[in-house]
């Protein structure tokens, strides 16, 4: 699958200084060892609650926070260690797409001008302000917009619209990978279909990489070749989408799968749901040991030490940190 | 390829037009007025003024207001020293004006820039921004003024320089909290994953939106440096003969006030109607620029007064 | 405290509002305004004073005093002279007094300087109980003049610091002393003179003359000082001349001002009467010199410039004609407040240069920056400056004006010439009728041939005055009202 | 429709909570006066969950609103009867509409922070109903509101009634609302995309609350959201939404196996389903009208794949058929065959 | 909350310490005092004396350790014009103005309360129109003249007042109070009106409305303790802000208050209080940031848990 790795995550950490909380820590964790691998032309999924850091690794991944521990490359190359002009040429191959299209453009600037603003620093990609206008003609029919909107206004666009826009902002470099923080949540379902067939397009034709980030599991399910599951600041499964969707290992994956409310109601009388107990931990003090254990319905005293490291028994990439990992067979068993 | 939307643009023309929207509310359409009058008086009133307001005749010392017998500049009177008090006030327009436009002008420019650039960096630069603004807003401005009088001789620039500097915090202050907001949307964060110098960020992304909000803020800030000016001139310090400003004729008319009423009652007039105008269009633009709270001014007069809540009485 | 039903006099209590509240009460700055007005005659009293009508010493303390030789001076104390503590008031109070106000360098009383700056040393003795003698380094005929501005107070009275509230021997003693609100000074039993008529006084301040007319309007308060003609006093109104001289004083040696016809030009283009008329409402009277009539020393011959624009132009033109660049910008500096309408005044006349071809700039300044141009030592290249300065002679003798206003090197002159300081100098030791003449020639050729100065007016003030009150202001009542002088009306 | 009606499947009879009828939404915007709900007519039933489903903009926090009488000054309605037990919301007096705020009728809004006080004590809030329409001491109100603090599972109640907003978590806020949404048993509870905010396994146990809540209290509960799996789930039946008008209404089961308007069928097969992972999703092509340029006809024309004439000119009127109705021209050849 | 405070007390320390500096700095600039206090025709020598006995012939910085070694023994020097202990003078002319500044606030931030909400309750209606129109009028006047036509008019055409002076009792206060709060009143006015439109706009009141609460009870329970801190902030300011219009009220009313010690002080270059005045009021400027800091936090709990965070 990552015959040609393009992006490497390791063991990365980012905490947060905040106002003391009740037990007096200061120190949010927001990723705690996170590891990664992208492929190139691939799509990796990262599903999770709100809050557990899906975010936080985006912007460390396109340098917005620097992290506290561990090592993120780039083709074998650390961009944290970049300057000036390999930075900026590291700049381009990575791009995001960003959660909310309506926070994302600048709402006084033009659909053109907010596409050809990375050339505004990048002077030497497009020399003549002709050949900008030329790009940004492609990139707007490259994304689905008419040359007519380049003159428009974000609050003269739909949603969907908008996120076309940020897509065409995004590819405006030409990035191998393009991290994608939510980019369909905050819109409706038809146009959210839309855009994900505009992702899946552009991929097939450009060969891009994709990080998708999402909390939907249908969306992620629909698009991502392999899938990560993060829990309160770490990835608690990966594995090809066929396997974690099919036959999950870690009981949140399997929570999490179970709660989400499906369209066949025929399917879901059959299923029982598992209602977690309780709320997601606070970030600032998470438990001890398996961070899933004061929610997780199996959960033992072993539970309050650390979770093994993820253990791959098929062979199939398909991780679970968890002491006691579900067997795929156990979902048909319930 | 998937399919080109096909959602007609809005339609522009249907956009409320500024003017029909400053039709909609009478008192800042009255305001308008007021203030193109005054800009114009302040422009060309030396010379519409002429002679008598700078030269006058002790024989028509203190003279009465309200009739024509003198000429249309003795209209409202004349000052101590006979000049026309019509003439006086023009003439005095140009001089506030001069002095109060400016002060605004750089105090906004100056608060405005360091405070974009302490929001936008936070961290020591931010607090080192407030802790500095917190210090002038402490000062006692009188001994600012009293100091850069001494050094400088009283001038024109001298007060504009004081009135800047005291009035600069306010503008920091503002452009720091916007900013800061600012900083951290999405938006900004785009251009950083770009590459894009702060710099330059500030430049195309913070400026063009915490612009408004200043611009509203300088104008109600505009009312409060042509009363500060007049302090200063009751002080004796402020704007120094043989220029004239309205607070200057406030201050050196309020000797006479209980037998020559309109010496310092009709320059108070003039700065009254001029910051109310000010204050009437900056709400009026404060409304008409924000989408939220347009309809304020596009209703029909009958439903603005409607309570909140839509409840309809038995009929 | 009585308030708006206007029954002050009856209660015994006089209601004083001052412009501004003194510092402080200590006797030997009596010869601050603010000071003095309060403190001399009421609560401490001098060993002789000058009585202002008639330019006359009159014993008050001292009975009798004797030149007994060119240097020496002996004064007879009155006796049985009580201070306000009880104490007596001997010989040896009056040496330390006069010790402490015109010896002292350390505690720099403000008359050491005003009064005896130029007189040396004195050496002073008490032979008996009643009896002092002044020694002075050279002939002094001044020397009783001088003594009458020291206030007497006790021999034990600090002499390294000052004190805020004193003891002194007058009709009046400190008894509440509110600071920034209320002075009240009540009688005492064992004053030695005639016993005042209102058995209380407080004094209080307002900066703005309408204020002050207003409260005696008003009933707030019984007499007002220093209003303005607009102050709105009403028919509490008394005029009274205020001791004060208005003038421009010029730098001689400047161009344009250095030239005669320039200066000539602008003493024509003061629009006096204008002024006096439009600005003060009356208050004032055309000034000829420095000092007002009455000081010893004024030239009756002398009289106001009359305004006369044609013939400045005249003038001017003819300066320029002989190569003056009478373009060249002078500042007219003028000192905030100094006097009622002082912008204007400048206004009007700075108009007047203007349009007679001079170029001037008015600048006005607080009272410390304007002392630096009005004081020796003077600002540095500070160009052509036509300073407007107002004096006041409280003394009543011209040798406390000319020496600093018109000799070369006078403290706050600009001006002068050689001739001009010989003249000077040759009348300081000279008596009666022969002061008089060498004074008034000084003041006679400092017009002709040095004009130094413009002069404005012999300012006058208002007083206003409440019906209950007996009182006749004159000229010294700006620099000390005496409380004994205002009685209740019948 | 019949006061009284039998659910589709089963013989359990219910009683109507609320009756909306022809309910019309004025908005006096800058650019002149827009209808942002048109007509919209439903029925509650107790014990019932009504879902309201539809596209962000299509007025359904509009018609929420205007039932809660809780519109912005700009909005007005122009036309309808809500009639709860007789009584026409829109015709009562304001003093008697107050004291039907929260017995008869309350809500529960879609962002669960802003719609607290932030500034208040969430016990003191909860009281409030109490307060106000039970006039209880405050002790008395306080009692209570811990009572159903614990009633909607917040655990330490009496502890957390000290609390302000900002120290619940997300799912947390949206229990507070709702408790104090059902604290005087309404007969109607109106709940505006209750769970939109909130993560999967919150939302399960949202929903699961509010089930539990609805027939415990006996509400007719109008779930308005723009998940469709949701409505699945949770909705008995459920009316569709599009640019301010009722395009299709039904028992949920019957409208997503076979729905009638082609917008209904749109909607549904933009869902991602699990089978065919990184094909093309069918996606419904444009977005909604624009309010201020619907045009004649009907409000879909312009997405429409089975567009004819008639529907640029013509506005299809709700046609009703059993226990269901469309409005599309398209479909009256279906509802025939039905 | 400590935590809080004892962080906020150290970043304001900073100010305070920086006016006290450049007020020393700043005065000593405008000149040697030696002219207003010795004689007119004091020699050159006298001259010197005197700035050697009060320390300014030494370098600047010189002066500046010894005056804050003064400082630290709570030593503020003495008054060049009196003699006094400026230190003393500060503090006996501070509670004037403390009290009138008090009052002042109260009152303006009560009628800016009553207008602004009643304005708020329907916005652009006839109330708010009439009540903004004053209170732009208000904030539009000169205080100064204000104080001379209130003079004129109560005191004495009308004669119900007294002209000036602190001893009339409570009737001394109220021209001196009315000219000084004219314009916060005003300004505030405005400001709770603002806000209190946006909190009457805001999803807790539409809950509030939806529980039946009377519009009284929407008032003043939910909206005015959300439109609070905006006009608290401002509130703030103009309490500051109070310290120069109390320069003019107290000079015009002889309200012996510490706004006309300072002007004089500045005057006078009287050194010595003018750094004892400044001081004072950078102290109270210093508390009344903390007072609005803790009534912030009073009002809204949400400040309370942000307390320890970063600046
Ligand atoms: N700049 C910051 N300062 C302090 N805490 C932060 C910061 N950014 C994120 N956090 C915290 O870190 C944690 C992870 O946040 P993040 O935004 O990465 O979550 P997320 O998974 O993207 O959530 P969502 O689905 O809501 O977008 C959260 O608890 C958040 O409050
Ligand atoms: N203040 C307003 N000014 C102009 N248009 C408005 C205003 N408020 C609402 N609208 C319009 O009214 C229509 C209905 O809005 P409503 O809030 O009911 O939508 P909704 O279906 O609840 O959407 P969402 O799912 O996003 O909550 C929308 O088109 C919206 O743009
Ligand atoms: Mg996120
Ligand atoms: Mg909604
Ligand atoms: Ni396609």
């Amino acid at each position: 699958m990552t015959t040609d790795l393009l992006l490497e995550v390791k063991d990365v950490s980012k905490s947060f200084h905040v106002p003391k909380g009740p037990n007096g820590n200061d120190r949010l964790r927001a990723l705690d060892g996170i590891d990664l691998r992208l492929g190139k032309g691939e799509t990796l999924g990262l599903v999770g609650e709100s809050g557990c850091g899906k975010s936080t690794l985006a912007r460390t991944l396109m340098l917005l926070e620097r992290p506290d521990t561990g090592t993120v490359r780039f083709s074998g190359v650390d961009p944290f260690a970049l300057r000036k002009n390999d930075l900026q040429r590291h700049r381009r191959r990575v791009q995001m797409v960003f959660q909310d299209p309506y926070a994302s453009l600048n709402p006084r600037l033009t659909a053109a001008e907010i596409i050809a603003e990375p050339w505004r620093t990048h002077k030497d990609l497009f020399t003549t302000s002709r050949d900008r206008a030329a790009r940004v003609r492609e990139l707007l029919h490259l994304v689905g917009l008419r040359p007519s909107d380049a003159n428009r206004y974000p609050q003269e666009f739909s949603g969907g619209q908008r996120q076309r826009i940020g897509i065409a902002r995004a590819l405006a470099l030409g990035p191998d990978v393009v991290i994608c923080d939510e980019p369909v949540s905050a819109l409706d379902l038809s146009v959210q279909a839309q855009v994900l067939n505009l992702l899946n397009d552009l991929q097939r034709q450009l060969g891009v990489s994709y990080l998708f980030i999402s909390h939907d599991l249908s969306v992620v399910r629909h698009v991502a070749d392999r899938v990560a599951v993060m829990y309160l600041g770490r990835i608690v499964e990966t594995g090809t989408t066929e396997e974690v969707f099919g036959h999950p290992r870690h009981p949140y994956t399997k929570a999490l799968l179970s709660a989400a409310p499906t369209l066949r109601r025929a399917d879901r009388d059959k299923t029982e749901k598992i209602l977690l107990k309780g709320e997601l931990p606070s970030p600032l003090d998470p438990p001890t040991g398996c961070r899933f254990r004061t929610r997780c319905w199996q959960a033992t005293d072993l539970c309050a030490t650390p979770p093994p490291a993820s253990a791959d028994p098929h062979g199939l990439g398909h991780t679970a940190e968890c002491h006691f990992p579900l067997d795929g067979r156990v979902t048909a068993a319930r | 390829m998937t399919t080109a939307q096909e959602t007609p643009p809005a339609p522009e023309a249907s956009k409320p037009s500024w003017f029909r929207m400053l039709l909609a509310d009478p008192l800042a359409f009255i305001a308008a007025i007021v203030l193109l009058i005054v800009a114009f008086v302040a422009v060309f009133g030396r010379s519409i003024a002429g002679e008598t307001a700078t030269n006058g005749d002790l024989a028509l010392s203190r003279l009465a207001p309200f009739s024509t017998d003198h000429g249309w500049q003795y209209f409202l009177g004349g000052d101590l020293l006979g000049r026309s008090l019509l003439g006086r006030l023009m003439v005095a327009t140009q001089t506030t004006m001069s002095v109060s436009i400016p002060v605004v002008i750089i105090s906004l420019v100056i608060g405005a820039s360091v405070g974009m650039w302490a929001g936008y960096h936070r961290g020591w630069r931010e607090t080192v921004a407030m802790r500095v603004a917190d210090v002038v807003l402490s000062f006692p401005s009188l001994l600012m003024a009293v100091v850069v009088l001494y050094i400088f001789s009283p001038s024109i620039a001298s007060i504009i320089a004081i009135l800047a500097v005291t009035r600069i915090p306010i503008y920091l202050r503002t452009a720091r909290a916007e900013s800061a907001e600012l900083q951290s949307r999405l938006f900004v964060d785009a251009a950083r994953t770009f590459g894009t110098p702060s710099g330059a960020i500030i430049r195309r992304h913070i400026v063009p939106i915490v612009l408004p909000t200043l611009l509203t803020v300088a104008t109600l800030d505009f009312c409060y440096v042509m009363l500060a000016e007049s302090s200063l001139s009751f002080l004796g310090i402020g704007v120094q003969p043989p220029d004239v400003s309205w607070g200057l004729m406030v201050a050196q008319g309020r000797d006479q006030l209980r037998t020559q009423w309109w010496l310092s009652v009709l320059p108070g007039l003039a700065i009254v109607i001029t910051t109310v105008s000010a204050n009437l269009l900056a709400s009026w633009a404060r409304i008409a620029s924000d989408p939220g709270q347009r309809w304020r001014l596009t209703t029909p007069r009958r439903r603005r007064a409607a309570r909140p809540t839509i409840v309809l009485e038995k009929a | 405290n009585s308030g708006a039903d206007g029954s002050g006099a009856a209660s015994g209590t006089l209601r004083v509002v001052l412009p501004q509240e003194p510092p402080t009460l200590e006797p030997c700055e009596a010869s601050l305004t603010a000071t003095g007005v309060v403190v001399r005659s009421n609560i401490t009293e001098p060993l002789l004073e000058r009585n202002p009508t008639s330019g006359e010493l009159e014993p008050k303390l001292a009975t009798e005093w004797t030149q007994s030789t060119p240097t020496l001076w002996t004064f007879k104390l009155r006796p049985g002279v009580k201070f306000s503590d009880g104490s007596d008031f001997t010989s040896e109070d009056a040496v330390a007094a006069i010790e402490r106000s015109a010896n002292n360098t350390t505690l720099a009383c403000n008359v050491q300087g005003y009064v005896f700056g130029d007189s040396g040393k004195l050496t002073l003795a008490a032979p008996d109980a009643t009896t002092v003698t002044v020694t002075t380094e050279a002939p002094d005929p001044l020397l009783p003049l001088r003594v009458s501005f020291i206030e007497m107070t006790q021999s034990a009275i600090s002499t390294t610091t000052k004190v805020r509230e004193p003891v002194g021997t007058g009709p009046y003693k400190i008894q509440t002393w509110a600071a920034g609100q209320k002075l009240t000074l009540a009688t005492w039993d064992g004053y030695w003179g005639e016993k005042p008529g209102y058995a209380t006084a407080e004094y209080q301040w307002r900066e703005e003359g309408t204020v002050r007319a207003a409260m005696v309007v008003n009933g707030e308060a019984d007499v007002a000082t220093n209003l303005g003609a607009d102050d709105g006093a009403g028919d509490t109104a008394v005029q009274y001349p205020n001791n004060e001289t208005t003038a421009l004083r010029f730098t001689n040696d400047q161009a344009p001002l250095n030239d005669i016809r320039v200066r000539q030009a602008i003493d024509m283009l003061i629009d006096r009467d204008g002024i006096i008329k439009s600005l003060f409402g009356g208050l004032g009277k055309p000034a000829s010199q420095l000092i007002g009539p009455g000081v010893i020393g004024y030239n009756e011959a002398l009289t106001p410039t009359k305004y006369d624009p044609a013939a400045a132009k005249a003038l001017v033109d003819a300066a320029k004609a002989a190569g003056v660049p009478v373009g060249t910008q002078f500042r007219i500096i003028g000192r905030t407040s100094q006097f009622p309408k002082i912008a204007e005044s400048i206004e009007l006349m700075q108009s007047a240069f203007a349009q007679a071809g001079l170029n001037a700039k008015i600048e006005m300044m607080d009272t410390a920056a304007q002392l630096k141009y009005q004081l020796r030592p003077f600002v540095p290249d500070a160009g052509p400056i036509a300073l407007i300065v107002m004096h006041g002679n409280q003394a009543g003798d011209a040798a406390f004006t000319v020496g600093q206003y018109f000799a070369t090197d006078g403290a706050q002159s600009t001006g002068g010439s050689a001739d001009l300081d010989a003249k000077i100098k040759a009348a300081a030791p000279l008596t009666g009728a022969a002061r008089q003449q060498a004074y008034a020639d000084v003041f006679q050729t400092q017009t002709d041939a040095v004009r130094g100065f413009a002069f404005l007016a012999n300012m006058e003030a208002v007083l206003a005055r409440a019906k209950t009150v007996d009182y006749t202001p004159d000229a010294a009542t700006g620099d000390e009202m005496r409380l004994t002088d205002m009685k209740p009306k019948a | 429709m019949s006061e009284r009606t039998s659910e589709s499947g089963g013989s359990a009879v219910t009683t109507i909570g609320m009756r909306v009828d022809g309910l019309t939404v004025d908005l006096h915007t800058p650019r002149g006066t827009v209808r942002a709900v048109d007509g919209v007519s439903f029925i509650a039933h107790r014990g019932r969950t009504l879902a309201l489903l539809g596209e962000s903009g299509c007025g359904k926090s509009m018609t929420a609103q205007a039932v809660a009488g809780l519109l912005e000054p700009i909005a007005e309605v122009t036309h309808g009867e809500i009639d709860i037990d007789g009584e026409d919301l829109l015709k009562v007096s304001r003093k008697r509409r107050r004291q039907l705020a929260g017995p008869a009728l309350s809500i529960v809004f879609q962002d669960a922070l802003t719609a607290l006080n932030p500034v208040v004590k969430v016990g003191v809030q909860l009281a409030e109903p109490y307060r106000i329409h039970r006039r209880m001491s405050a002790k008395a109100a306080r009692a209570e509101a811990i009572e159903l603090m614990r009633h909607v599972g917040i655990p330490e109640p009496e502890s957390r009634a000290d609390s302000y907003p900002h120290q619940f978590s997300g799912g947390m806020r949206q229990r507070l609302l709702i408790a104090m949404a059902v604290a005087l048993s309404p007969k109607v509870l109106i709940a505006d995309e209750p769970t939109t905010a909130l993560d999967v396994t919150v939302q399960a146990q949202i929903l699961a609350l509010l089930a539990r809540l609805r027939k415990e209290h006996d509400m007719a509960v109008i779930l308005i959201t723009h998940d469709l799996s949701v409505v699945a789930e949770e909705a008995d039946t459920v009316a569709v939404m599009y640019s301010g008008r009722i395009v299709e209404t039904g028992p949920v089961t019957e409208v997503f196996e076979e729905p009638l308007h082609p917008y209904t069928r749109g909607l549904l097969e933009s869902v991602p389903v699990d089978a065919d992972r990184g094909a093309h999703l069918s996606s419904i092509p444009g977005s909604p009208p624009d309010l201020f340029s619907i045009p004649p006809g009907c409000p879909y024309q312009a997405r429409c794949p089975l567009v004819m004439d008639v529907c640029r000119t013509d506005r299809p009127a709700l046609i009703t058929h059993g226990d269901r109705a469309v409005a599309c021209h398209a479909a009256e050849g279906v509802h025939d065959d039905h | 909350m400590l935590t809080f405070l004892r962080r906020r007390a150290l970043t304001s320390l900073f100010p305070l310490l920086a006016v006290v500096l450049g007020v020393f700095v700043l005065a000593r600039l405008t000149g040697n005092p030696a002219s207003l206090y010795l004689p007119e025709n004091a020699t050159a020598e006298a001259r010197e004396q005197f700035s050697a006995a009060n320390g300014f012939d030494k370098p600047i910085w010189s002066q500046l350790l010894d005056y804050f070694a003064g400082v630290l023994r709570l030593d503020f020097g003495m008054s060049l014009r009196t003699g006094e202990d400026a230190a003393t003078m500060a503090l006996r002319a501070f509670p004037a103005t403390l009290q009138l500044a008090v009052v002042t606030m109260i009152l303006a931030v009560a009628v800016a309360l009553v207008v602004g909400c009643w304005a708020a309750l329907r916005p652009n209606g006839l109330a708010d129109r009439v009540s903004g129109m004053l209170s732009m009028t208000a904030a539009s006047v000169p205080d100064f003249w204000l104080a001379i036509l209130g003079i004129w008019v109560f005191a004495i055409m009308l004669g119900v007042l007294p002209t000036s002076g602190t001893d009339a009792g409570g009737a001394s206060w109220v021209l001196p109070i009315a000219v000084l709060m004219i314009r916060p009143a005003g300004v505030l006015t405005q400001v709770v009106r603002g806000a209190m439109i946006s909190a009457l706009g805001s999803p807790y009141v539409k809950v509030a409305r939806s529980k039946g609460a009377s519009e009284v009870r929407v008032v003043t329970r939910h909206a005015l303790r959300n439109a609070a801190p905006p006009a608290l902030t401002v509130a703030g300011d103009l309490a500051v802000g109070l310290i120069n219009g109390a320069v003019v009220v107290e000079s015009i009313f002889g309200w012996p208050g510490i706004g006309k010690l300072m002007i004089d002080a500045i005057l006078q270059r009287d050194f010595a209080v003018l750094q004892a005045a400044v001081a004072l009021t950078a102290i109270s400027i210093f508390v009344l940031n903390i007072a609005i800091d803790i009534g912030y936090a009073l009002l809204d709990a949400r400040v309370r848990n942000k307390a320890g965070a970063a600046a």
